[in-house]
């Protein structure tokens, strides 16, 4: 049967250790626990923050969704999905996935198809604050929607 | 029916959400759009280049030719840059 | 320049928060951090523990060429690869990659690799201990042989 | 030279290392496993399929063709099953 992915869009910072504790703590069966963590960067100094806005309701139901085909497909134990929001200084978290299962290449594969498909298909919009300017909207690149083909079948 | 408008979307129509009455020969999100544009000003600047602009209907990503629905939430938005 | 990855052959457990923060910690342009954690299963309630055999010289050595021929291969920011030995019990840890790169593409992939080639490069072995049984060894698969395969070019 | 053995290697052979020297017809790797096998008792037993054993030299994989070192540590141990 499936895993019920945990998924969590929030304001605040996440705690890695905390979330691959929930997925393998006391458990016996998993034998691979794959984590993405997505963190901002500051552009070779240039950025002083990333803002990202979401579309709340949207933005849980989506990834759900994405996490619901992710588990769908890949024999997994377990999966959670974080994405926060609002303002993210550089060196800050953005987004985690978990993937845990009793084999290696059903946890990688699952986050990194986790990953592809939020780029593109969650809604969050990321803008750009560098010192003494207007903030610039982030434009979605081919390379992400190329991204996403990978997993076609 | 409401609709949503995030990101820069949101920014050059200049409001975050709003009620609409449609006419009766709008019915596909591509005639929602053309409507929308049609309004000119901060509409017409957001709404230029249609084909970029996502849609999503109650929380569910739709493309162009889908009809709207009788009732609910219509959110255009650009290309996400989540993740 | 390529990183100087991090490797460590040890009898204790590791800590994957400690880790990652190793690599990410006071800096800005690190954009993306994928972990692999491998755990000891109990193969559905079968085994009481595994033993881990190495080679001791020879696993830290080949540990940090596989690592360094990923960090030729990827722009890491930074790899850090731990391998256990001794007696692990089912829910311990025993193998962990830490991949930090700007983008994501780079630290998935690196960790991957990592993980195919210690499966059937870095000398360690598997004993599976089962209650009231004399212990068996792990037969490697022609899968983890394929696995490596995935990789070359 | 010292011989080093892991795993089931070790434990056929009853062993974990020991210092032999080579007779002189011994110069690759296939020819260090045949004489070993030669002994007889565990060494036969072990290198019963001399093909499925691997082979590092000085802490290097190396394959069966390969020259021996003329000093140094051969290690030999059954496929690995780290990670």
């Amino acid at each position: 049967m499936a895993c019920v992915p945990l998924v969590h869009v929030q304001a605040g910072d996440f705690s890695l250790a905390e979330e691959v504790r929930r997925l393998t703590g006391g458990r016996r069966d998993v034998g691979a626990v794959v984590t993405f963590t997505g963190l901002c960067r500051d552009e070779g100094g240039r950025l002083d923050a990333l803002e990202l806005e979401h579309y709340p309701g949207m933005a849980e139901a989506e990834i759900g969704r994405i996490a619901a085909e992710a588990a769908g497909r890949w024999p997994l134990t377990g999966l959670t999905v974080i994405h926060r929001f609002g303002r993210i200084a550089p060196g800050e978290n953005i987004v985690l996935v978990v993937a845990a299962a009793s084999h290696r290449r059903a946890a990688f594969e699952a986050a990194d198809f986790l990953m592809d498909f939020l780029k593109s298909r969650a809604p969050f919009w990321k803008k750009e604050h560098a010192a003494g300017e207007a903030g610039v909207w982030v434009e979605a690149t081919e390379k992400d929607r190329d991204d996403m083909k990978r997993w076609q079948r | 029916m409401k609709l949503v408008y995030f990101a820069w979307v949101r920014e050059r129509i200049g409001r975050a959400e709003e009620e609409v009455a449609l006419p009766s020969g709008v019915r596909t999100v591509a005639d929602l759009l053309g409507w929308l544009a049609g309004r000119g000003g901060g509409y017409a600047i957001a709404l230029e280049h249609a084909e970029a602009i996502r849609v999503a209907v109650n929380h569910e990503h739709v493309d162009h030719a889908a009809l709207l629905p009788g009732d609910g939430e219509v959110a255009l938005f650009p290309p996400m840059t989540g993740g």
